[in-house]
């Protein structure tokens, strides 16, 4: 194993872990914001994605124009699924074990409508900034996977000034840590909670649209990036989204390194170990319960 | 300025409240007071909208407010200090504040951030302290300006002297005096009378989810004395 | 010999930064009813998980029947002669009146699921005994054991649990609030099945804010902001000059 | 009374028996797959019904029964029965090991670890391929038979996997009306009720989930032997999802539930096969259509219809 084996690993570990990262803020914020852990969520990444092929490809329209399309599917089906089928059953005092079997649904019924729409073929975007390279210390960077990075970074930056900074924000937090007192305080909670749906499936859609260009999508794609989330997620202690951008990080480079130093098929096997143990022994992720994190 | 009609409240199988009507006038401080259990938090959830009354009306400023959500309350310039305060744990005093001012800035104002200060001058020294490294007491400052910065005329507070040492609750009845002095209504639920008579006109006395008693204005000191209170408090 | 079956002494518990009981030292005679009062927020409830073990003992010791309790579990605990009833009735909503009965005898049979899953006599005998207990304590209590559990009213709620919880013929039964939500005339009948169930011998603990209940007590133990502030039997709490200024500030 | 109800069971009995011999081979391949089916379905069921768990990992122990008769007779030629008996105490040990500490979990978090189980497992069956045969499979597994009558038909199988899943039937509902079916479904609606009641809530859901696995694996092993060859795309997390949507859809309320949901979920897919993929969005909707408006499942559906046209109780 040579050294620039290893820091090609874990460039490609880096980029993988901003997916997941993103992949798993949308998943906790849907989570602080209305108790549910979404199942389909890599669904928001694949619709987002085909979305962005078909409007390219079938249509012949810029791809800002595709990108803008694709981007827009997730907060669509987010507040769809929130008004149609979450509220109603939040009404009803729906237990955890509910919300898994309705999102699990979900995702099926959106990943077969993808194959029977679309079909079985996998789909690619072309790559922001085309096919360019940097090779630096024997290591091959595409430059979109600069651009993926410098994206994930600003999307990371800007949902934490949005939390922290905008009243908006704010409600959403306060909405998540205290529904009672915050409807007393004149916010109302269940279009926050509509709004965290948006959120999640904004975020679900950039990851989406980021990956393609570097894998094909395919009807199968959205519950595995769903499951490398939900690791994110809860390596970051899953009330907090920011957490998620440092289990994403984490699980990344554990990934790129098992697949340099172990093989890549016991990659799933060591991710999902490490994500039943941190279940079990750290509830509250790696990060532990500091910080701001959620309710 | 608040009238309740017959209403009639609970969860689920269990009705808690059965027809309960009281009224509240401009500029004056009622008391609700009764044991733990006989409905009184039940009956303040469901006047602010968190409980929908099975039946009955709840009128402000003779305006139907009973099928207004809890986070509408503002408009019609009703605050509500629940019990535990309900506080954003998480977020500065600052942050728990704005969001009150957020929804308070509509209506016409009547506390801004320097009479906040100047009825909390601990509030202005602690504003970017997380509220849950506060104490009980300061804890329960920040609750009562954050439902001021909603600008009402009308405060329901539900037992906000629970959990805190006597000196705290003596600051707290001091703000509230103040406050009454500013005009403000009040509905004030507790289980400790002698709070109770310390700052309102009049009390309702609720056991098992009815109006039994009436404590009319001037009649706190001869109902303090009365036999029927050790009763309705401590057994008989 | 009649020693005290539960002794705490010297238990303090915080949550945090925040002391929620400094240092409570109270007993439990065998066959005695021991009423534990205190206003909202005076500890009552953290004490009473402590000591079912919903919460770990941090300081000082509790005894139960002569053994110290430390790090057993609840089903632990309950094994070893004591239960304990919720402040919001916990009763088993899909399950008829008896069954919820029946859950509570489940503890003194002895076979395994194996013999369950292939339906033994002995597994189908000892169901047998359980049912035949369930509705001598139903019969007992005046339950109806065909009803289902959710469509009983909130006094009836109270009664299941009680029912329920002494069909593991437990040593010391604990009511956390037991009179909450309870009219008139269901608060009397409360009152009477405590004392019925006090002459069959067994102890009582009574944690409430209700002074009307702890009439049953021989005993009340007065709990504010974590200590003990006074006891004695019911006319000297009444009169106790603390107790009227924590409950009237008068 | 007794009469009219004995002759309605021995008219089921001849009806059941008589099956494949109306139906055609494929249809009765179908039944075959029904049967099997229920058996590691009614171990996910009982999980959910009884113990309000989400199973995401049956498929882990359906290979688990299905590798070990495909080792056991093909690789090393012990006689069939070692197959089964060797993947059900596999299952069974690793239920235990595994159950044990992830049954602490609870609500979303136990569902995220049965899922991560099922992933693990089909990982490792594809990474030891030296006992797994890996993508490419082992072909060859010997039919059963039984004293020397081979099950080497669909319309032989038949008997053998109805067997089986009635059996596994008759266990469960021993099980259910048992002390502890009671102590199950009080721990359902009140876990903390029932630990105060002296319940071992962990052993006991431990000791379910051990169940559940030995289902799984036997249907595995059944699985196995009916289709002669196991490959990794039998054991995916499809499967295990799969084996979940058997009872939900079905109704975990009864144990014809679990069969209503195994007839749906084999016999939908040949129906609408005309129309492609279609079945796999129809399994979807009819999933959060179930969560949403059915929770007692079809067999809920089906005795409301009962009650409406004055058949009071269809079944137990």
């Amino acid at each position: 194993m040579t050294l620039s084996l290893i820091l090609q690993a874990l460039q490609a570990g880096i980029t993988n872990g901003f997916i997941y990262a993103l992949v798993g803020m949308g998943l906790a914020v849907i989570f602080r914001g209305s108790r549910v852990i979404n199942v389909m969520h890599g669904e928001f990444s694949v619709v987002g994605a085909m979305t962005t092929v078909l409007v390219l490809t079938a249509a012949k329209y810029p791809y800002w124009f595709a990108i803008i399309a694709g981007l827009l599917t997730g907060p669509a089906i987010g507040a769809l699924i929130e008004l149609t089928l979450v509220r109603p059953m939040i009404r009803q005092q729906a237990t955890e074990d509910q919300f898994v079997l309705l999102t699990i649904g979900l995702e099926r019924a959106i990943a077969a409508s993808v194959l029977f729409f679309i079909g079985r073929d996998g789909h690619l975007l072309p790559a922001f900034g085309g096919d360019h390279v940097f090779i630096v210390f024997d290591v091959v960077i595409r430059e979109h996977s600069l651009w993926l990075i410098a994206i994930a970074i600003i999307v990371v930056i800007a949902l934490r000034e949005f939390f922290r900074r905008t009243t908006l924000g704010l409600a959403l937090t306060a909405a998540s840590i205290d529904a009672d007192g915050a409807a007393t305080t004149g916010i109302n909670v269940a279009r926050m909670r509509t709004l965290t749906f948006v959120l999640g499936g904004l975020l679900g859609a950039i990851a989406g649209i980021l990956i393609t260009p570097l894998i094909a999508v395919d009807y199968t794609t959205g519950l595995p990036i769903t499951l490398k989330g939900i690791a994110a997620a809860v390596l970051g202690g899953f009330t907090n989204p920011l957490g998620a951008v440092v289990g994403g990080l984490t699980l990344g480079i554990i990934e790129s390194l098992v697949i340099v130093g172990v093989s890549s098929g016991y990659k799933d096997v060591l991710t999902f170990s490490i994500l039943i143990a941190i279940m079990i022994f750290m509830p509250h992720g790696i990060l532990g319960r500091g910080g701001r994190g959620g309710g | 300025m608040l009238e309740i009609h017959s209403l009639v409240s609970g969860y689920g199988a269990l009705t808690v409240l059965h027809d309960v009507s009281l009224s509240i006038g401009d500029r004056e401080a009622v008391a609700i007071v009764g044991a733990n259990g006989a409905g009184k938090t039940t009956l303040v959830r469901t006047i602010c909208g968190l409980l929908r009354a099975r039946s009955g009306r709840v009128l402000k400023n003779g305006v139907d407010i009973s099928q207004t959500p809890t986070h509408d309350m503002a408009d019609h310039r009703i605050a509500v200090v629940l019990e535990n305060r309900r506080l954003f744990g998480e977020l500065t005093v600052r942050e728990n504040l704005l969001l009150a001012e957020r929804r308070g800035r509509g209506a016409r104002k009547v506390f801004d951030w320097a009479d906040i200060y100047a009825l909390f001058p601990m509030i202005e020294e602690r504003l970017e302290t997380p509220v849950n490294l506060l104490s009980g007491g300061q804890q329960q400052m920040v609750a009562i300006a954050r439902a001021l910065l909603l600008q009402p005329n009308l405060l329901i507070m539900d037992e906000p002297s629970t959990g805190l040492a006597p000196k705290v609750v003596k600051d707290i009845l001091n703000v509230i005096k103040e406050l009454r002095g500013r005009g403000m209504a009040l509905l004030l639920v507790e289980q400790n009378v002698g709070i109770a008579s310390a700052i309102t006109d009049r009390a309702y006395v609720l056991a098992l989810g009815r109006i039994e008693h009436e404590i009319q204005p001037g009649a706190w000191d001869t109902f303090l004395k009365d036999e029927r209170l050790v009763k309705a408090y401590l057994g008989s | 010999m009649s020693g005290d079956i539960l002794k705490l002494d010297g238990v303090g518990h915080r949550f945090g930064g925040f002391t929620v009981l400094r240092s409570v030292t109270l007993s439990v005679p065998e066959r005695g009813i021991i009423g534990l009062i205190g206003p909202n927020g005076s500890g009552k409830t953290t004490l009473f998980n402590i000591i079912s073990g919903y919460l770990p003992l941090q300081t000082g010791t509790i005894e139960f029947r002569g053994l110290p309790l430390t790090t057993q579990s609840v089903p632990d605990r309950n094994r070893s002669g004591m239960v304990r009833t919720f402040q919001t009735p916990k009763i088993f909503e899909r399950m008829s009146v008896l069954e919820n009965i029946m859950v509570g005898a489940c503890k003194i049979t002895r076979t395994g699921m194996i013999q369950d899953l292939l339906s033994l006599p002995h597994a189908r005998g000892e169901m047998r005994q359980i049912r035949s207990l369930a509705e001598r304590v139903a019969g007992e209590f005046g339950l109806a054991g065909d009803l289902p559990a959710s469509t009983l009213p909130a006094g009836q709620r109270r009664i299941l649990e009680i029912a329920r919880a002494l069909a593991g013929q437990p040593k010391l039964l604990m009511l956390d609030e037991p009179s909450a939500g309870l009219n008139r005339e269901e608060m009397q009948q409360l009152i009477a099945a405590i004392r019925r169930i006090n002459e069959a011998g067994l102890a009582v603990l009574l944690v409430s804010h209700d002074m009307e209940l702890m009439a049953v007590a021989s005993a009340v133990h007065v709990l504010n902001f974590g200590e003990i502030i006074a006891k004695g039997n019911m006319a000297a709490i009444q009169q106790n000059a603390n107790v009227r200024e924590v409950y009237l500030g008068v | 009374m007794m009469r009219p109800r004995f002759a309605l069971v021995l008219l089921g009995f001849v009806l059941w028996a008589a099956l494949p011999h109306l139906l055609t081979r494929h249809m009765t391949d179908l039944l075959v797959f029904t049967a099997i089916y229920t058996v590691a379905g009614l171990g996910v069921g009982l999980l959910l019904g009884q113990c309000g768990i989400v199973n995401l990992g049956q498929a882990a122990f359906y290979g688990i029964g299905a590798y070990s008769c495909a080792y056991l007779t093909v690789e090393l030629g012990y006689p069939n029965v070692t197959g089964f008996a060797v993947g059900a105490a596999v299952s069974v040990l690793i239920a235990l090991v595994v159950g044990w500490p992830v049954l602490r979990l609870t609500g979303y978090f136990l569902a995220l670890a049965t899922l991560a189980l099922s992933i693990i497992a089909s990982s490792i069956f594809y990474e030891w391929d030296w006992l797994t045969g890996g993508e490419l499979g082992i072909g060859g597994i010997p039919k059963l038979d039984f004293f020397g009558f081979k099950l080497d038909t669909p319309g032989r199988f038949y008997y053998l996997a109805w067997g089986v899943a009635f059996l596994s039937m008759l266990l469960v509902s021993n099980l259910v009306s048992s002390r502890t079916g009671l102590m199950l479904r009080g721990m359902r609606d009140s876990s903390e009720a029932t630990a105060s009641l002296g319940v071992d809530l962990q052993w006991l859901r431990t000791r379910v989930f051990m169940l559940s696995a030995l289902l799984g694996s036997i249907a595995g092993s059944l699985f196995a032997h009916y289709v002669s060859f196991t490959s990794v795309q039998s054991f995916t997390v499809d499967k295990s999802i799969g084996f979940l949507l058997i009872p939900v859809l079905g109704g975990v309320r009864s144990l014809w539930g679990v069969v209503l949901g195994a007839m749906f979920v084999t016999i939908l897919p040949e129906m609408l096969s005309q129309f492609g993929d279609i079945h796999q969005i129809l399994f979807g909707i009819a999933l959060v259509a179930v969560v949403v408006l059915l929770p007692d499942g079809l067999m809920g559906l089906l005795r409301q219809a009962a009650g409406k046209l004055g058949w009071s109780r269809v079944s137990a």
